[in-house]
């Protein structure tokens, strides 16, 4: 069982949610969602892992290997979330210049 | 000829890629694809309607080892849908040849959604045309669109979060990401993981759905968007993401999740209408409506597994939604219908939303309350019509307000030809068959 | 195998003490470098878990390009968070 | 207020994460419960998904690692879906940021910092190279790639403030990165059976030359990714305040 | 042959969509017009109006949208097709010079003759529907038209509660039957058939504004056109109830109704409404002082009367309500096309401003003059006929509190149509500059009055009309020859009444003539000869604040009305939906928090 593993998963998803929920500051808030596709990765990394299994990189004799696809998928992810920030990032230097502050105040309210 | 549903999201995504090289003429380029791509979705929905489903494997790796694009007739038709709709409202477009861009890569990832049969696929997909939303919506320059795209980009990303988290689930537990080979193995997955994965799922679906209470994001960001990007919201990402729920819905075809998206799409309705109800602001009036229409859809696709009319309900709903609304919303910049057009793009959406013949609203209401007979479910019956008179209040008030402004959209023409759709769509007796069809499917 | 377990334990403690400085944090500069801190020991953990390419990757984009970008972002909007 | 109902939740989903994740296996992947059934034909085979891959990757595709297998051959179309995505962004962020001139003056770095990153760059571009062209034989490929070579762009970034990065280059490299990738998937449709699929030989495996389409697609990845990552970068610190 | 008939009035109308000026178009729509007219002419060699014949087939079937529809006309559809499509020709031809210019009347005007063509011959619930829905849209376009558009919103929300009541009524109906056709549809006493039937009628009765579902009338009356609100009036408030024949006779829905509360309680409630409409509404109608605004109101009086025949059920009722739709549906489109005409000359809508125009529009009132005998039912007029049978079908089932009550409402009835006698037409001559209506329109109205004329003296024909319908109910029929009608307890004769009549006039004719008399100005008696410029500012025109007394009894009770009650729900529901939209707060971490607890819920809901 990879308890270390799936602990750091679980607080990171939840540090994330803690963060986006309860934040006033929206460039804390995008911290916060980078910190919980972090977790993802690492959950989805963690579900491919078998114990005392080698990288999937196929060297002459044949031992057990970790399940490559979560990899896969993970290295899918991580571009994506790094595009999702940086996309957020112009939208918050926009939304700084428009309104001078990044702390949120009331939103559009009717 | 032998027809590949995988053009009709590669080649947008290469028009795209090669955009930036032909500034110039970038309009004429990306409604040309667009055009291109809506024929090849009519030939796509041909070749389906008369062969039954079609796969296409791609790299050539039998699924579930590759992936593969599933299209059945209902999805075939969605995808005709949403690049029809698109190509009408590219008209609208007045930007730089980025917009043109994004506005492709949006439409194709809208399809992905709708073809592709793999849920980590479908995933990317829903990436797609959620970042190419962010920047369409944020594309007008001011502090709502900025302020919307970014409520609109934080609940999309704890959405996308959540809909890994789910996958993960699912993968951890059958090793396939596969969704016909996930729903033909789904009995053999513990049912607590079964039921966290589905809820994960559903909720990082719905956020993009617009079911309640996952959009927050929606009125604000169908407001402060250009009115012809709210429109293609209204067509595009929330059709292949209520889509992508009832595929959900068919692999986990449990009672109990259809017991909870009946219940889901009675809540997200009755919300829906009731704050259009009083609200002043056009734009945010027709977001809480699509709203409360995407919730009808909800209700006619939980019905899926027991009448054979819910299907046909919820397809013409959607045409007859993604149609009048795209139009409204396209009409929307300026308070007023001035010219002739306009007046009778808003005149026969309101009419097609409110369910009136020979409009496509017609049929998903007659489909809908038929299924509901079947069912014997009166209690929902008795929502849907106090919804549907709480809709035809607000919408003649709206049609009241917009009959007395003078001046006119500038896109009151693609509004007209959209409604004209969803008139067609109600006249063309063959339609009952094609959405009939989906059962056989 | 037993070191291994403590180590990972160790590197959990680390990542998750690094989130919630992060997260608790008013110096959003700070806090960026310690998100990217987080996931430059996550992607330590993903060389552990046997995944090498992911390792690179995270190491280059989510912890290096993230953290750049943040930190220019932050410098455009101002460091501290009221 | 806010405070504590977030740290409620918070706490409530930790749990539920601890919990469901107690239910997850971690026996590998070759039980008989994980064995796919066809989607199309219906028929069951008698292996999983991953020991499939495991099994396969050298005879299919002819590479050597897996991982890189299966982000361009088996899940290619992910990787395309992936890139466009970085894609989306990179037009995004070029189409939100009015990009102002010159951005603001910040201090000169200091003479080692700057002499040594020119002195570096070159090494840097190269070891960036290095990854993605040798992705399908050893760890890496075309996403750390492009991010070294990025990296690289950035250092240069820091070091002299007056640098930025040419917009026409930039876009023609990622346009033509990216034509190269949708273009060989066509190809595939045309030469080959379906979208992305393997048409050229695959040679023989943990060569540099081998692997059919996996070098050239990974090559691709790689010039467009680092050109849009260092483009982002770019925008994002030319940006006027 | 029929889809011809159906194809062709599409194509005109979609012809006059397009064409600009006013006089082409109406000259179109009247041809078009006459189509539905051939029609039923031709059918009614089989129902007993012969006149010729060109073997148009009865019955069609017709597939659209994968469903069949099913048409074919009956002896019920037959008579209120006479009722209505005969109203048309004389509309158009009174439009012909009321719009210069076409502003989409006539298009949409022959539309929504499709739209009724549709439902009469409708012989499933889907096509009934179908065209039911046509209707209520092609309507609502004309009333959109209209000089004033705030009608729209309360006509619009009205008809679409009537289509989901009717609809929701189909589909308990279906879900029982598992069929849509009348012919196959087999009623049973169960709760799901009854409040089916309940459902629909409710829906019917708002079409045909009963008392609780009116309050769109006198909006939507008085603010669209005058053709077309004497065709509303006249022919779809005509419609609603023959939905409601259809439900409670010909798919013997009544039966069901007395089977399933073992008594006649329902359809006596349907009775009573119809009284009591017929009493408030002849109450509001002769305190108003708006012309459009009491021909509303005494619409929904006449119609009243109708519900209270259906609601009786005997042969007798039925056959005196059937008659009274008849009537009405003529002398109440006359005389809103009066009315029309007046303010086609005049501009003027208020009793209080008008006065005299008779002497300058003569046949105007010769026509509205008839009609409003009718109206009031005096003797000799067919109106009369029609109260009769009311009355005595009333009287012999001894339904003792709804017979006073009608019998009230019809001497308010006289006091209305009196005052729209005095105050619109004779009394002080005010237009001196206005010149008689245009020949079309009066032509109009005097081909509107002839029916009228026609069954003054042989009620007999209307009642042969209506046999063979009556009959297929299962519906007795009353004795009849051509000019007498003899019930159990008494029997008119139109000849001996009009002969009696006329006997009683000589007398006064010959005092009329004889008697050497001078004409006095009005202001002369009024004022005892004091000149008129001293009062210039008294209105000294009788007809305003013409029942002051029984309006300061009356209208504290009549203010708390139906009207009210749905401002007062409106408003709630807007209250409501302030509350719903709190939930919006516009704020992203409260969004983020409701998406996490829904999370946290549907798990628990799923898993435990």
């Amino acid at each position: 069982m990879m308890w270390p593993e799936y602990v750091t998963v679980a607080a990171l998803i939840s540090i994330g949610l803690y963060g986006v929920m309860a934040k006033k500051n929206l460039m804390k808030i995008f911290i916060a969602i980078s910190l919980m596709e972090t977790g993802v990765n690492l959950l989805l990394i963690t579900i491919g892992y078998i114990p005392e299994g080698t990288a999937p990189i196929e060297n002459g004799n044949f031992v057990k290997y970790v399940d490559p696809l979560p990899q896969a998928l993970v290295l899918t992810a991580i571009v994506i979330g790094l595009s999702v920030t940086a996309l957020a990032l112009t939208l918050l230097i926009r939304y700084h210049s428009k309104t001078g502050t990044l702390e949120y105040r009331r939103g559009m309210k009717w | 000829m032998v027809m590949h549903p995988v053009l009709m999201i590669a080649i947008p995504l290469l028009s795209a890629f090669i955009m930036p090289l032909i500034k110039k003429a970038h309009r004429y380029f990306a409604f040309s694809i667009l055009l291109l791509n809506t024929a090849l979705s009519i030939l796509l929905f041909a070749k389906v309607y008369n062969e039954g489903a079609l796969y296409e494997t791609i790299a050539g790796f039998s699924p579930p080892v590759g992936i593969y694009l599933a299209v059945d007739n209902l999805s075939a038709l969605l995808a005709f849908l949403i690049n029809i709709f698109a190509t009408i409202n590219f008209l609208t477009s007045r930007q730089d040849f980025r917009f043109s861009m994004l506005y492709l890569l949006g439409v194709a990832g809208a399809t992905g959604i709708v073809l592709t049969g793999d849920i980590f696929n479908m995933f990317v997909f829903f990436e797609i045309t959620a970042v190419a939303s962010y920047a369409l919506v944020a594309s007008k320059k001011d502090r709502k669109a900025t302020e919307g795209a970014i409520k609109y980009m934080i609940l999309g990303s704890v959405g996308s979060v959540f809909m890994l988290v789910g996958i993960a689930i699912i993968y951890s537990q059958l090793k396939s990401l596969n969704l016909y080979d996930i729903a033909a193995r789904i009995s053999s997955m513990d049912t607590k993981m079964m039921w966290l994965s589905f809820s994960f799922l559903l909720t990082g679906i719905g956020v993009e759905a617009e079911l309640f209470p996952l959009n927050g994001w929606v009125p604000d960001a169908y407001e402060g968007a250009e009115s012809n990007i709210s429109s293609f919201l209204s067509f595009g990402p929330s059709k292949a993401s209520i889509y992508a729920i009832a595929r959900l819905l068919i692999i986990f075809s449990m009672s109990r999740t259809y017991e909870l998206a009946l219940y889901l799409g009675i809540v997200t309705l009755l919300v829906g209408e009731l704050a259009a109800f009083t609200q002043k602001n056009t734009k945010r009036m027709l977001a809480y409506s699509s709203i409360g229409q995407m919730g009808l859809i909800l209700i006619a696709f939980s019905l899926m597994d027991k009448t054979s009319y819910a299907i046909p309900a919820a397809f013409f709903i959607i045409v007859s939604h993604a149609s009048a609304k795209s139009a409204l919303f396209l009409l929307s910049d300026k308070d007023g219908f001035g010219d002739m057009s306009s007046k009778y793009a808003g005149l026969a959406g309101v009419l097609s939303l409110i369910g009136m013949p020979p409009l496509a609203g017609f049929w998903g209401k007659w489909y809908l309350l038929m299924g509901v007979a079947d069912e014997k479910i009166w209690a929902v019956a008795a929502i849907i019509i106090f919804s549907a008179v709480i809709e035809a209040i607000y919408f003649a008030r709206y049609l009241y307000k917009n009959m007395e402004g003078k001046e006119s959209s500038r896109n009151s023409i693609p509004a007209a030809v959209m409604v004209s759709i969803s008139i067609v769509m109600g006249i063309l007796p063959i339609l009952y068959n094609m959405a009939g069809g989906v059962l056989n499917a | 195998m037993i070191e291994f377990t403590i180590i990972s334990w160790i590197m959990a403690l680390l990542v998750i003490g690094a989130a919630i400085y992060a997260i608790e944090t008013k110096d959003l500069l700070s806090s960026a470098i310690a998100a990217g801190v987080a996931s430059l020991v996550v992607s330590i953990m993903f060389l552990i878990l046997q995944a090498p390419d992911v390792a690179i990757t995270e190491a280059s984009i989510g912890a290096g390009l993230t953290m750049a970008i943040f930190v220019y972002a932050i410098g455009k909007t101002g460091r501290w968070e009221k | 207020m806010r405070k504590v109902a977030a740290i409620v939740i918070a706490s409530a989903f930790f749990a539920i994460l601890l919990i469901s994740f107690y239910q997850i296996p971690q026996s590998g992947y070759s039980g008989s419960e994980y064995y796919y059934s066809n989607p199309i034909t219906g028929s069951h085979a008698n292996e999983s998904v991953p020991s499939h891959y495991i099994s396969g990757t050298k005879n299919e595709t002819g590479a050597v690692n897996a991982v890189t297998a299966i982000v361009v051959e088996y899940r290619g179309f992910d990787t395309l879906g992936e890139v466009t995505v970085l894609f989306t962004a990179a037009t995004g962020v070029a189409f939100l940021l009015h990009k102002g001139k010159g951005g603001k003056k910040r201090a000169e770095a200091n003479l080692i910092l700057r002499e040594g990153s020119k002195l570096v760059l070159p090494f840097i571009l190269l070891a960036g190279a290095y990854i993605f062209i040798h992705g399908h034989l050893t760890p890496g490929g075309g996403f750390p790639g492009g991010a070294v070579i990025a990296s690289g762009f950035l250092l240069m970034m820091l070091s002299y403030p007056k640098f930025f990065m040419k917009e026409k280059p930039v876009s023609i490299t990622e346009s033509f990165a990216g034509i190269t990738f949708a273009v060989i998937g066509l190809l595939g449709l045309l030469f080959a059976s379906s979208f992305l699929e393997n048409f050229l030989p695959l040679g023989n495996a943990g060569y540099l030359l081998s692997a059919g389409i996996i070098p050239v697609i990974y090559i691709a990845i790689g010039f467009k990714v680092g050109s849009e990552l260092s483009s982002i970068a770019d925008k994002l610190k030319e940006v006027q305040k | 042959m029929l889809e011809l008939i159906f194809t062709a009035l599409l194509v005109a109308s979609f012809v006059t969509l397009f064409v600009k000026n006013g006089r082409v178009a109406a000259v179109i729509s009247l041809i078009a017009s006459l189509l539905p007219v051939a029609a039923i002419i031709d059918w009614g060699n089989e129902f007993g109006l012969k006149i010729f014949s060109f073997g148009l087939e009865k019955s069609m079937d017709f597939p659209i949208a994968g469903i069949t529809m099913h048409f074919s006309v009956t002896a019920l559809a037959w008579f209120f097709g006479v009722m209505i499509f005969f109203l048309i020709p004389p509309i158009m031809l009174f439009s012909y010079s009321f719009f210069e210019k076409n502003r989409g009347f006539f298009p949409f005007m022959l539309f929504l003759i499709t739209a009724v063509f549709g439902i009469l011959l409708a012989s499933d619930f889907l096509t009934l529907f179908f065209f039911w829905e046509l209707m209520a849209a092609s309507s609502f376009i004309l009333v959109y038209m209209g000089r004033d558009r705030k009608a729209i919103i309360s006509y619009l929300s009205f008809s679409v509660l009537s289509a989901v009541l009717i609809l929701t009524g189909i589909a308990l109906i279906y879900s029982q039957n598992g069929t849509l056709l009348f012919s196959n549809v087999a009623f049973s006493a169960d709760e799901v058939t009854v409040s089916a039937i309940i459902l629909m009628i409710a829906g019917f009765a708002v079409k045909s504004a009963l008392m609780p579902l009116h309050a769109w009338a006198p909006f939507v009356y008085s603010k669209a056109d005058e053709p077309f609100v004497a065709f509303l009036s006249g022919g779809l408030s005509k419609m609603g109830y023959y939905g409601m024949f259809l439900m409670l006779f010909a798919l013997p829905g009544a039966k069901i109704l007395q089977q399933y509360f073992d008594s006649t309680v329902a359809t006596y409630i349907l009775a009573l409404i119809g009284a009591i409409s017929a009493f408030i509404g002849t109450l509001l109608a002769f305190m108003e002082d708006d012309l459009r605004k009491l021909l509303a109101y005494s619409s929904i009086a006449q119609l009243g009367y109708i519900a209270v025949g259906f609601g009786i059920g005997s042969s007798l009722a039925i056959t005196g309500a059937l008659f009274q739709a008849f009537n009405h549906a003529f002398f109440k489109s006359v005389l809103f096309l009066a009315a029309g005409a007046v303010a086609y000359r005049t501009g003027k809508w208020k009793i209080s401003e008008l006065g005299g125009v008779a002497y300058k529009m003569p046949f105007t009132f010769m026509a509205a003059l008839f009609s409003i005998f009718a109206l009031a039912a005096i003797p000799i007029t067919s109106g009369f006929a029609a109260k009769w049978l009311l009355y005595e079908a009333a009287v012999s089932n001894k339904y003792i509190f709804i017979t006073p009550i009608m019998l009230i409402a019809s001497v308010g009835a006289f006091l209305y149509s009196f005052r729209i006698l005095y105050g619109v037409f004779l009394g002080e001559n005010r237009h001196d500059d206005i010149k008689e209506a245009p020949l079309p329109m009066v032509a109009g109205m005097f081909l509107l009055v002839m029916p009228l004329i026609i069954f003054l003296i042989f009620p007999g024909y209307m009642l042969d009309m209506m046999h063979s319908a009556l009959v297929n109910a299962g519906i007795g029929t009353v004795s009849h020859t051509n000019y007498v009608i003899s019930t159990g307890m008494a029997s008119y004769n139109t000849i001996a009444v009009v002969v009696g009549m006329m006997i009683a006039m000589i007398p006064a004719f010959l005092i009329y003539v004889l008697r050497k008399h001078r004409n006095i100005d009005f202001k002369d008696n009024f004022l005892a000869g004091e000149p008129y410029e001293i009062y210039g500012h008294i209105s000294m025109h009788a007809a305003n604040n013409f029942y002051k007394p029984i309006e300061d009894v009356l209208m504290p009770y009549l203010r708390r009305g139906a009207t009210s009650f749905y401002m007062a729900l409106y408003n709630a529901m807007g209250r409501v939906s302030k509350t719903v939209r709190r939930i919006y707060t516009g704020l992203s971490q409260d969004y983020a928090i409701y998406v996490a607890v829904f999370l946290l819920i549907i798990m628990g809901w799923l898993i435990w």
